[in-house]
């Protein structure tokens, strides 16, 4: 199945992340199926497909969730096929979770200012409260929820904790920030506020998309993959992606 | 075996203790010297009002309207020792009513204040505090298991408290333990195991196989008893170890060697039954001479479903359960007192069996504590350095009321008293005496002098 | 005595310890598959079983047979009422959260433990077995009551397979096992069966008790190892497999007998302890459990 | 146990340290002023109450913080306990080398032991640390030639003695025994305050979640129980070394559950909630069985009442009803 070819820039980007032959198996079923894959230093890339073509799953083994069948995973030009979770996260891969999962006992702020805390922490003991306390508020600032600061998370509405999640993302400051379907349950209104952040926010940062909404995935990516029963079905940009027929059957021929 | 040293310095530890620590507010009380800004601040609040009002300090004010001689019972109410508790409850009880009957020490009557300790060396240590501290008793007494006269013992020390334990355990004389801890009732199982030598070597025996429980209480019969049969000419042929948990004992047979002429048991807990049933069940008719302690059976009905592999095995008793046909007047006397039937059980109940073996020590040793009371002219907190002077000078013990288990010799040195031990034999339904030790039989070399250890 | 009849003899302990230990743990193992919950009373549901038996044996004094037969249904129907009572009382108001339920049944191990030392007082007493008859092997007699309890344990565990698989009840169980909020949308009463569950469980327990009863005696603390024992086979077993935990029941009874033909008694049980523990860390799912929990 | 195990919430307003110092220290300072005024009985269960209450907020560090629900406490107890015992029993070795040795010990255990039942989660968790703690009751009467086994031993009376006083003084006692519960008090106070406490929290309330903020989570686990070992065995070293006894019992599954209670009852996740509860179940057992022999009986139906009424502890029912600032 020949990829879609990207549009030609001026000059051929860094690349960020790079897979080879990626694959997970459960069992007998192959969930993701020697994906080869690359994305550039600043691109907003979206990753969309039908269900169970194994989305979840492929971010899932780019941030270390759960661990390749087969397959290599480099990230800034170094393997990190092997490293764990956490050394991914610290290296500056962001994941968020498709399921809205905050720390629901702790405020708002606290949330973030753990996200900020891991990265300015050495050794087992970090940086001042109220240093924390001041980057978080701003993470809180960016996405709007500078007023429920100190609200306990689990008692803010879905749309806020989603955006909480995204601040928490923001605290992390990582360079691959992989959002697993950001929008879902949103409000009209709420997902364009969130498109308008996630823009400001891929100035700084390279974000990987999983999304099912059509109209987020045409306003945001700069380039789409579409996963189809684990392999890339095609890649391009948002047109020709619109235009691929192999796209259309795997999406309306079923 | 690991030796206990005494590490205690010379002259006494530093005396940052001063003299009682204990002190109620009976009048014969001195503060402590650790307490007299603690003391002064108590009195200067002249209101104790506000803290005797909670619950925990009721006693404590009422503690001298009477003026009884007060003995703090250490009792297993509950927890693995609960059986012997209640017998020594009961043995205790009777005991005291007839000192009061007659008296009561020094015309004081006597008071027991009993505490569960739950069978538990924490909880015990507690109970302890509890007499010396709360309930203003002039000693406390009565524990059986060897770990909370351990847990105990130092607190006592500490507290100055005398402490009277009934426990056959070989801390006392061992010198694990200090001068405020007496057992001048009930003979320790060094010296028990001692005297069963000559006549399990004599009578059953050269080889022997023992199988004993996986602690302390089982390796003080491994040791004592492997040494005194060597020294018999006999030989400990085979020793198994049950461990502290188990509960059947089947798969541990094959162990012992076809060659044995003797088995030696001594199993403590509830599993006993199990033990010999299954014991039965695999030699069948063809068995070696057994030989067995008793404690494990005590409060245990000998006719027992189970047990009637022991018809005709022989068992060591530290008083003989059933009547025997030449039975004192004394053990008539105390069995009648207590309320246990011919029999061993109680009159009461023919089902409820006593731990008669052991039981009779807290009689002894309230008997005993009267006499030094007595003999010290004991009249308050401040004499308990006296009573134990007093009892560490007494020697021969003869037969009386007061002894019904037989006469005794106790070592003021080493905190220990040493008596007759019996043999009896299971025959059908009955346990039948058929050798009492001689008490020089069970002596061994003092191993403390605890007179030298500062009051 | 020659090895091979040494080994037989622990083989035949051990089988006796895998049957009861089987039928025990398979009532933990029931509610702590169905319910989620760790029972740490069960324990003194196997003691109250044991001491209720003994109650009744001694209350029918015809034939030792006659009084164990009426206390293997007696015995499992008391006690399952019991567990009803306290299920219904404390445990569904604690909506079965895992912590709180552990907190709980402490405090119902207290004050059944109380309950019966106040009553039943701190002997242990024997149960008469129903036959007492030994078989004399060439090289050691053996208990044929032992025998016995191998094959009752047997059919109990048949009985229990078929009342999971062949009764509406047991079909309610499963159903409340694999989820519980479809169930209730499929008008289970999940709330009944809850009850039921930790009542059968509790009944099981009253079960191993009272065959186990004659070869030991009833005592107050006597809950303390099965308990422990049940909980290590529901766990090796896999929670929530059945078929497992009766496996590990097997596994863990006969090794307690055939290890101690090799080690010194008191080493063997930390050697088995430990054994446990590094099964548990390699495959935290137990030894049959499909996947991680 | 389950992810959804809100033990607590933490505060959500910034928290007032002044007040919260002030509380803390305020405690302290009360119980500095009991020495002078207690009647001796409670004087010395204060003591004892005091050390258990260190047993107790190290369990609660593991637990009440950290999401890890050990059964097997007591083996941390126990090593810090037998470890100063035993040099003192053997190598005359005296109270502030033995107790150091002992929390020594507990951190061995806690890194061997505990790093290997750290490998598991949830109710394996549990069990591991349960045949853990299990094994070393045993090891112990294995090695009964030296700790006797269940009768245990008195620590000799030339080794309790610290910076020449000796701890069998009822206000050495008191007070060393004060200063041991003041250092668990405040360093508990500044773990739950500190960036490390609050990274405990959260992986107590969502490992996953943490791990993809990027943190190493065993590692914080390892560290939360080894801190939390660490307290346990200074407490059992203390205990052995102010009451002069060391003995099985103390390493036996009743002391796992005890601190589990304890930590409960007070409160999970709360400061003073460990030693809340240690007094109280104290004055519960010792109230009772004075009343009854049935104390076991009262025990059991307050357990059973107090986790149908008051779930999340004394404290933790009053932070959520009263004191939402209380650490």
């Amino acid at each position: 199945m020949a990829a879609v070819s990207g549009t030609e820039m001026g000059r051929e980007p860094e690349l960020l992340l790079e897979t080879r032959g990626l694959s997970r198996h459960f069992g007998g079923l192959t969930a993701v199926d020697g994906v080869d894959f690359q994305l550039r230093r600043g691109e907003v890339r979206a990753l969309i497909g039908p269900n169970g073509a194994g989305k979840t799953t492929f971010v899932s083994l780019l941030s270390g969730r759960i661990r390749p069948s087969a397959g290599a995973i480099a990230f800034e030009g170094r393997d990190v096929t092997r490293l764990k979770a956490h050394a991914r996260v610290a290296r500056g891969i962001a994941y968020t979770f498709q399921i809205t999962s905050v720390f629901q006992a702790l405020s708002a702020r606290e949330n973030v200012m753990l996200a900020v805390q891991r990265r300015l922490t050495r050794g087992l003991f970090g940086p001042s409260h109220a240093s924390l306390a001041a980057e978080a508020d701003s993470a809180l600032a960016r996405v709007g929820l500078a007023g429920r600061a100190d609200e306990a998370s689990g008692n803010l509405s879905y749309g806020h904790q989603r955006l909480l999640e995204v601040a928490m993302g923001l605290g992390m400051r990582p360079r691959l920030l992989i959002l697993d379907e950001p929008t879902q349950g949103l409000s009209d209104e709420e997902v364009a506020a969130f498109i308008a952040l996630i823009r400001e926010l891929s100035e700084s940062a390279t974000v990987l998309l999983i999304e099912h909404n059509m109209h987020v995935v045409m306003g945001l990516a700069d380039r789409i993959t579409v996963l189809d029963r684990g392999r890339v079905l095609a890649e391009g940009a948002p047109e020709a992606i619109r235009a691929d027929e192999a796209v259309q059957r795997a999406y309306l021929g079923g | 075996m690991t030796t206990f040293k005494d590490r205690r310095p010379a002259g006494g530890k530093a005396n940052t203790t001063g003299a009682d620590t204990t002190g109620l507010k009976g009048a014969d009380t001195k503060p402590a010297k650790s307490g007299p800004s603690r003391r002064g601040v108590l009195a200067g609040l002249g209101a104790a009002g506000a803290l005797t009002a909670m619950p925990g300090f009721v006693r404590y004010s009422q503690a001298q309207s009477a003026e009884p001689i007060k003995i703090g019972f250490q009792v297993h109410r509950t927890g693995i020792g609960a059986a012997y508790g209640r017998w020594y409850d009961r043995t205790t009880m009777a005991a005291t009513k007839l000192i009061n009957d007659a008296g009561g020490i020094n015309g004081r009557p006597v008071e027991i204040i009993a505490e569960d300790d739950g069978t538990d060396p924490k909880r015990g240590a507690e109970v302890v505090e509890k007499f010396a501290t709360q309930h203003g008793c002039d000693i406390a007494f009565g524990t059986l298991f060897s770990h909370v006269v351990i847990g105990s013992a130092p607190r006592a020390g500490e507290l100055k408290i005398p402490y009277f334990v009934v426990s056959e355990g070989h801390h006392v004389a061992s010198g694990m333990l200090n001068r405020y801890t007496l057992q001048p009732g009930i003979t320790d199982v060094k010296s028990q195991v001692i005297a069963m030598a000559p006549w399990v070597s004599d009578n059953l025996g050269k080889k022997v196989t023992m199988i004993f429980p996986d602690f302390a209480f089982g390796h003080n019969h491994r040791d004592f008893f492997t040494e005194a049969m060597a020294a018999q000419g006999g030989e400990v042929i085979e020793q198994i170890a049950i461990p502290p948990t188990e509960s059947s004992f089947f798969k541990y047979f094959p162990k012992i060697p076809s060659e044995t002429e003797v088995l030696y048991h001594v199993m403590v807990g509830p599993g006993v039954l199990t033990f010999v049933k299954e014991m039965g069940e695999f030699y069948g008719s063809n068995r070696p001479e057994i030989f067995g302690f008793i404690d494990s059976l005590e409060a245990v009905d000998i006719t027992s479903p189970g047990l009637e592999f022991l018809d005709g095995t022989y068992l060591w008793e530290g008083n003989p359960r059933q009547a025997q046909a030449d039975q004192s007047e004394h053990d008539k006397f105390y069995r009648e007192a207590v309320g246990v039937d011919a029999r061993g059980a109680s009159v009461d109940d023919p089902k409820d069996v006593s731990t008669y073996a052991h039981m009779f020590g807290c009689w002894e040793t309230l008997n005993i504590v009267k006499v030094g009371m007595e003999a010290c002219g004991y009249s308050g907190t401040k004499d308990r350095g006296a009573l134990i002077e007093a009892v560490e000078a007494m020697k021969d013990m003869p037969e009386s009321r007061a002894h019904p288990q037989g006469a005794k010799v106790f070592n003021g040195k080493t905190h220990q008293v040493f008596g007759h031990q019996f043999i009896s034999q299971v025959q059908g339904a009955d346990l039948v005496k058929v050798h009492t030790t001689p008490i020089e039989a069970g002596y061994y070399e003092d191993e403390v002098d605890y007179t030298t250890q500062p009051l | 005595m020659d090895f091979g009849p040494y080994f037989l003899l622990a083989s035949l302990e051990g089988a006796v310890g895998a049957a009861v230990l089987a039928v025990t743990a398979l009532g933990l193992s029931l509610v702590f598959g169905v319910m989620r919950i760790v029972n740490v009373a069960h324990g003194e549901f196997f003691m109250l079983g044991a001491v209720i038996a003994w109650w009744v044996a001694s209350l029918i004094g015809i034939h030792p047979a006659v009084g164990f037969l009426a206390a293997l249904v007696v015995s499992p129907l008391v006690v399952g009422s019991v567990a009803i009572l306290a299920e219904r009382t404390v445990l569904s108001r604690l909506h079965y959260d895992p912590e709180a339920t552990i907190v709980a049944t402490i405090g119902m191990l207290y004050v059944i433990q109380q309950a019966v030392l106040m009553t039943y007082g701190p002997e242990a007493r024997p149960v008469q077995p129903p036959f007492d008859f030994r078989i004399q092997l060439p090289w050691f007699g053996y208990s044929a009551y032992k025998l016995f309890v191998i094959l009752a344990a047997v059919v109990l565990l048949l009985a229990v397979w078929w009342g999971l698989t062949r009764t509406r009840l047991g079909l309610m169980m499963r159903a409340t096992q694999i989820d519980r909020e479809t169930a209730r949308a499929f008008a289970i009463p999940v709330d009944r069966v809850y009850a039921g569950v930790f009542a059968v469980g509790a009944a099981l327990a009253a079960l191993g008790a009272v065959l186990v009863v004659p070869v030991q005696q009833a005592h107050y603390l006597m809950g303390h190892d099965p308990l422990l024992l049940s909980f290590i086979t529901v766990i090796i077993g896999g929670l929530g497999s059945l078929r497992g935990t009766v496996l590990a029941a097997v596994i863990i009874g006969m090794s307690d007998g055939i290890i101690s033909v090799f080690f010194s008694p008191t080493l063997a049980k930390i050697i088995a302890t430990l054994a446990v523990a590094m099964v548990l860390v390699a495959r935290p799912q137990g030894l049959f459990g499909e996947r991680a929990p | 146990m389950s992810e959804s195990t809100a033990v607590l919430s933490t505060p959500p307003a910034a928290p007032p340290t002044a007040r919260i110092l002030g509380l803390h220290l305020g405690v302290l300072a009360v119980l500095f002023a009991l020495h002078f005024v207690l009647p001796d009985y409670h004087h010395i269960s204060l003591s004892r109450i005091m050390v258990l209450a260190c047993f107790a907020m190290g369990y609660n560090l593991a637990f009440g913080y950290s999401g890890l629900l050990s059964l097997g406490h007591a083996m941390f107890f126990a090593a810090g306990l037998y470890a100063a015992g035993l040099v003192a029993q053997f190598a005359d070795i005296a109270a502030p080398g033995g107790f150091l040795i002992g929390v020594a010990a507990a951190a061995l255990v806690a890194l061997t032991l505990g790093a290997i039942a750290l490998r598991t989660g949830g109710v394996s968790f549990m069990i591991v640390t349960l045949m853990f703690a299990q094994a070393v009751f045993l090891i112990i009467y294995y090695f009964g030639t030296y700790t006797r086994g269940d009768e245990g031993f008195v620590v000799p009376d030339a080794m309790r003695v610290l910076l020449g006083l000796d701890l069998a003084d009822p206000t050495v006692r008191y007070m060393t025994a004060l200063a041991l519960f003041a250092a668990c008090l405040m360093g508990s106070l500044a773990l739950a305050r500190s960036n490390l406490g609050r990274v405990l929290i959260a992986i107590r309330e969502n490992e996953d979640r943490a791990r993809m903020l990027g943190y190493d989570v065993y590692r914080y686990k390892l560290t939360a129980l080894t801190l939390s070992a660490v307290m346990a065995g200074a407490a059992g070293a203390a205990y052995g070394l102010l009451f002069g006894y060391v003995g099985a019992s103390f390493a036996s599954i009743q002391y796992s559950i005890y601190p589990l209670l304890w930590v409960l009852m007070g409160g999970a996740g709360t400061v003073l909630g460990p030693f809340l509860g240690t007094v109280l179940m104290f004055y519960l057992v010792d109230l009772t069985s004075a009343a009854t022999t049935a104390y076991l009986l009262v025990v059991g139906l307050v357990l059973i009442a107090l986790i149908l009424f008051f779930p999340k502890g004394i404290l933790g029912t009053v932070r959520e009803r009263y004191l939402p600032w209380l650490p």
